[in-house]
């Protein structure tokens, strides 16, 4: 898949949080670091839809995201930053069904491709909990799941390891490894981008170093920390 | 699409959007734990005291007249569907032809009249305290006066009092309601400046 | 902790296996019947049978007691209310009426899951989802919501409560009730972006409004983003 | 200052989140470890009062938390796992003032102190902010700002660098590390354990490791990933 944006620039009220950025973004795997505030989020919410431009475009195979942001948010899966908001029904399998259903999956087909789902990542016994007594980092597993369960092509994630703890940051790291699809991630947890293919980092909402994770973490530890 | 945006704006303005749905099931959500978080207190004939109507004030003074009257619409939509969602825990199909099944009901236009009514009076005056004062006066009329006006006959009805001595059982809780009001109005104040939205 | 969110009780009696629809159907008849009819000749069978219908659910005792602690102080308030005021016939008409309802109610609540009576519910809207005024899909969306961010609700309350604890407040309800109420407006932000992301809404509920596309929300666009503007005039 | 635990069990609902825990906490800087759900947070809201004890008793320089709440919450300060609970007031400034205005701090004092902690922590161009427009990262330093402006006795922090970058989070650690009080620390962020007096791995409910970090640390990367 690939993602194009156009001299974009995204404000605030006044402030400039993204400035004029002009990016191509093909690569399997792609990591976005930078400060805290840099624009990393807004930069991620753009590649869906969930913000949109101010100026220039965002294109996703060619589809605009002012224009079809239904059809992109089909194909494009989210993981938000803080799983509170994202873990929408009540039980974490209805949770997992949800997407599912909002894009028409027959219905004898859902059940067990959200079993299938959450033994994938080792989380079936909380197939029939409520969302809100979970710990952390199970609610961040969840969230990953129940974006994963769509099969989307490409697959954007904020900080998909923040509360987890080893275990389970090996468990997404492998599962963003072992994803067929496409992967944009946004963290600060270095140590996930090694072999990925390209990483940006960014810094006021400007692009400050492109390349490969070899090169780019370093250059980001060094100018920033 | 986007080109079309500009003609087609007003039908879109009246469409429910997310997000819109998800305001009305939090304040749905605001409301019923203000059932569960105070001690409650069954008084007279079984009615409580209960803390939701500042809820309900809330819904109506933060999300406008609409969206305020839809997230009490959700209460009662719970509530008939036997979840435990009012005040002391209570819930289920009963709690209707009961003696405060009005004011339940009168919840949904006392949230609408509540929004209304900041709409009108709240926006315009330039001063905040005359800003604070209109949504307090808004809570007053749409809180009480409206939720009343279905409480008070349907408890008439329902427990076979006539309806003088119907609006004297009301009086149990007009101190109280005054009170919430007043609360109800600062708060909403204070959350429009906070964090204002677009009311509708 | 967190209040219990439904009074079901799991069986197998008659009611337990009786047809959600059915049975509030006839509780829908029998609230208005009741009303239309004062004699205690046809009320008092009526109430017989709303207790029988309840005692037939097998609910252990304890619990049948404490769910009639509510309807109790009903029934024994509002005849006696009717007794003083009005006549002693008023009172055993009142007081029989309410006990038939207020058993039958309990009856069905107990024996039906809520996600049955939502179903018939969303079955008696849809008539008027035609009319345009309801959109099914949107009544089920905000239900499940309600469910999901009510425990949430009551988790911020006290984490809010807490937190002003910490730091030496206490009891203010303008200052507990303000910041909770902009916490549930911000992620409002977040939860519609998150559910938008998951391609809300349905297929089915997209081509009860008219044409397709156009039911997904408009994003938010920046400078002036729908979602977002809001905040701009904060400053 | 000294906590104690004694015979301490938590139950949520059937399920036992802590398990008979007798416990001694009075070394300067005590950190936390374990899996996701192993009641980490759930030991760190006991020690003032945020979550009681269904078994035992929990005792802070000994003061009951069952008893004597108030008193303890003014003399340990938490910082949450999700700043968003933690911030109460609109503008970070405000927010920061809020606490100290509580505690009868005198009036005149309390611009500079507030100003003194932002800068400490190099967020001073937030004090003007809305506090619900900053960014993961910044509200994470804001909390943890306002929970130090009031100079506990006892700071406990529950994950409190997992929403930073590197800087930042040389911040927070530098900070940690300054602090005249004592503090007791949850995280997945091993490094941030260097030097520390003691680690406890949880795992379950119970205590399963206790001891120094140079020990404990690579104890609980062995067994628990
Ligand atoms: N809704 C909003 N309204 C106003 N300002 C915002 C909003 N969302 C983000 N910002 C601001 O835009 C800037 C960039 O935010 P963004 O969330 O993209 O940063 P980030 O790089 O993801 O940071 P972090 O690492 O802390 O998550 C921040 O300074 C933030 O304060
Ligand atoms: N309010 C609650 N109601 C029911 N269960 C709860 C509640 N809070 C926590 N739990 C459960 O208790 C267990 C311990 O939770 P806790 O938050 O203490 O874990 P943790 O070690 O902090 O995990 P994490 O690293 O993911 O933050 C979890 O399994 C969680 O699901
Ligand atoms: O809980 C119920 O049974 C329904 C609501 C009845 C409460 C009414 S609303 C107006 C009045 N003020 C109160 O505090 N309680 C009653
Ligand atoms: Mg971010
Ligand atoms: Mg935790």
């Amino acid at each position: 898949m690939r993602v194009t944006l156009d001299a974009v620039t995204v404000r605030f009220g006044s402030r400039a949080v993204l400035q004029d950025l002009t990016l191509e973004l093909s690569e399997p795997r792609i990591g976005l670091i930078g400060a805290n505030g840099s624009g990393k989020s807004t930069l991620a919410r753009l590649l869906n839809g969930l913000v949109l431009p101010g100026e220039g475009t965002v294109r996703v195979d060619g589809l605009d995201t002012a224009e079809d942001a239904r059809a992109i948010r089909k194909r494009v899966g989210f993981v938000f930053q803080n799983p509170d908001n994202q873990i929408v029904l009540p039980i974490v399998r209805e949770d997992l069904a949800f997407g599912l259903k909002n894009t028409g999956v027959p219905r004898r087909e859902i059940p067990e491709r959200v079993e299938r789902q959450l033994a994938h990542f080792g989380i079936a016994h909380l197939a029939d909990r409520p969302s809100h007594a979970l710990s952390g980092g199970e609610k961040q597993l969840v969230a990953l799941a129940a974006v994963l369960v769509m099969r989307p092509e490409l697959v954007v994630l904020d900080e998909p390891t923040t509360l987890l703890d080893l275990r389970n940051r090996n468990v997404i790291r492998a599962a963003v490894a072992a994803l067929p699809q496409q992967a944009v991630v946004v963290t600060h947890d270095l140590d996930l981008l090694t072999g990925y293919d390209r990483v940006l980092v960014l810094d006021e909402g400007r692009v400050v170093h492109d390349g490969k994770p070899r090169i780019a973490v370093p250059w980001y530890v060094e100018h920033c920390s | 699409m986007t080109s079309s945006h500009t003609p087609r704006r007003r039908a879109a303005r009246r469409r429910m959007e997310t997000k819109d749905v998800v305001l009305i099931a939090l304040f749905c959500a605001i409301i019923v734990v203000l059932g569960l978080v105070p001690p409650v207190d069954l008084g007279v004939a079984g009615v409580p005291i209960t803390l939701q109507t500042l809820g309900v004030m809330l819904a109506g003074a933060v999300l406008g007249p609409v969206r305020g009257a839809l997230a009490c619409a959700l209460v009662v939509l719970l509530t008939i569907a036997g979840l435990p969602v009012l005040a002391g825990g209570r819930g289920g199909f009963g709690v209707v032809p009961g003696p405060t099944g009005g004011y339940l009901l009168g919840w949904i236009p006392g949230a609408f009249v509540t929004g209304l009514l900041v709409t009108v009076l709240a926006t315009r005056p330039r001063s905040r305290p005359a800003r604070q004062a209109a949504t307090v006066v808004a809570c007053l009329v749409g809180g009480i006066l409206v939720v009343y006006a279905l409480g008070v006959p349907w408890t008439s009805v329902s427990t076979g009092l006539s309806l003088r001595q119907s609006t004297v059982t009301a009086l149990y809780f007009l101190p109280g309601d005054a009170f919430k009001a007043v609360v109800a109005g600062l708060v909403a104040q204070n959350v429009r400046q906070a964090y204002p939205i677009e009311r509708r | 902790m967190t209040p219990r969110l439904s009074l079901y009780l799991p069986g197998d009696t008659p009611l337990h296996r009786a047809r959600a629809d059915w049975k509030l159907s006839v509780l829908l008849l029998a609230g208005i019947g009741v009303f239309l009819v004062r004699s205690p000749a046809v009320l008092g069978p009526c109430a017989g049978l709303a207790a029988v219908a309840l005692l037939s659910v097998r609910t252990p005792p304890r619990q049948l007691a404490r769910h009639l602690t509510g309807p109790f102080v009903v029934l024994a308030l509002v005849p006696a209310a009717a007794a003083v005021f009005q006549s002693a016939a008023t009172a055993v008409t009142v007081g029989l009426r309410l006990c038939t309802l207020l058993l039958a109610a309990l009856a069905v609540t107990l024996t039906t899951r809520t996600s049955d009576i939502l179903d018939v519910l969303e079955r008696a809207l849809r008539p008027l989802e035609r009319t345009r005024l309801v959109n099914a899909a949107a009544v089920g969306l905000a239900v499940s919501l309600a469910l999901r961010f009510i425990p949430e609700a009551f988790h911020r309350f006290h984490d809010i409560r807490e937190a002003q604890a910490a730091r030496g407040l206490s009891g203010s309800p303008v200052a507990l009730l303000v910041p909770l109420a902009v916490r549930m407006l911000k992620s409002a932000e977040d939860i519609a972006a998150a559910v938008d992301a998951r391609c809300y809404p349905p297929p089915a509920a997209r081509h009860t409004e008219r044409g397709g596309a156009a039911a997904a929300p408009p994003p938010a666009r920046s400078p002036a983003p729908a979602g977002r503007k809001d905040e701009e005039a904060t400053g």
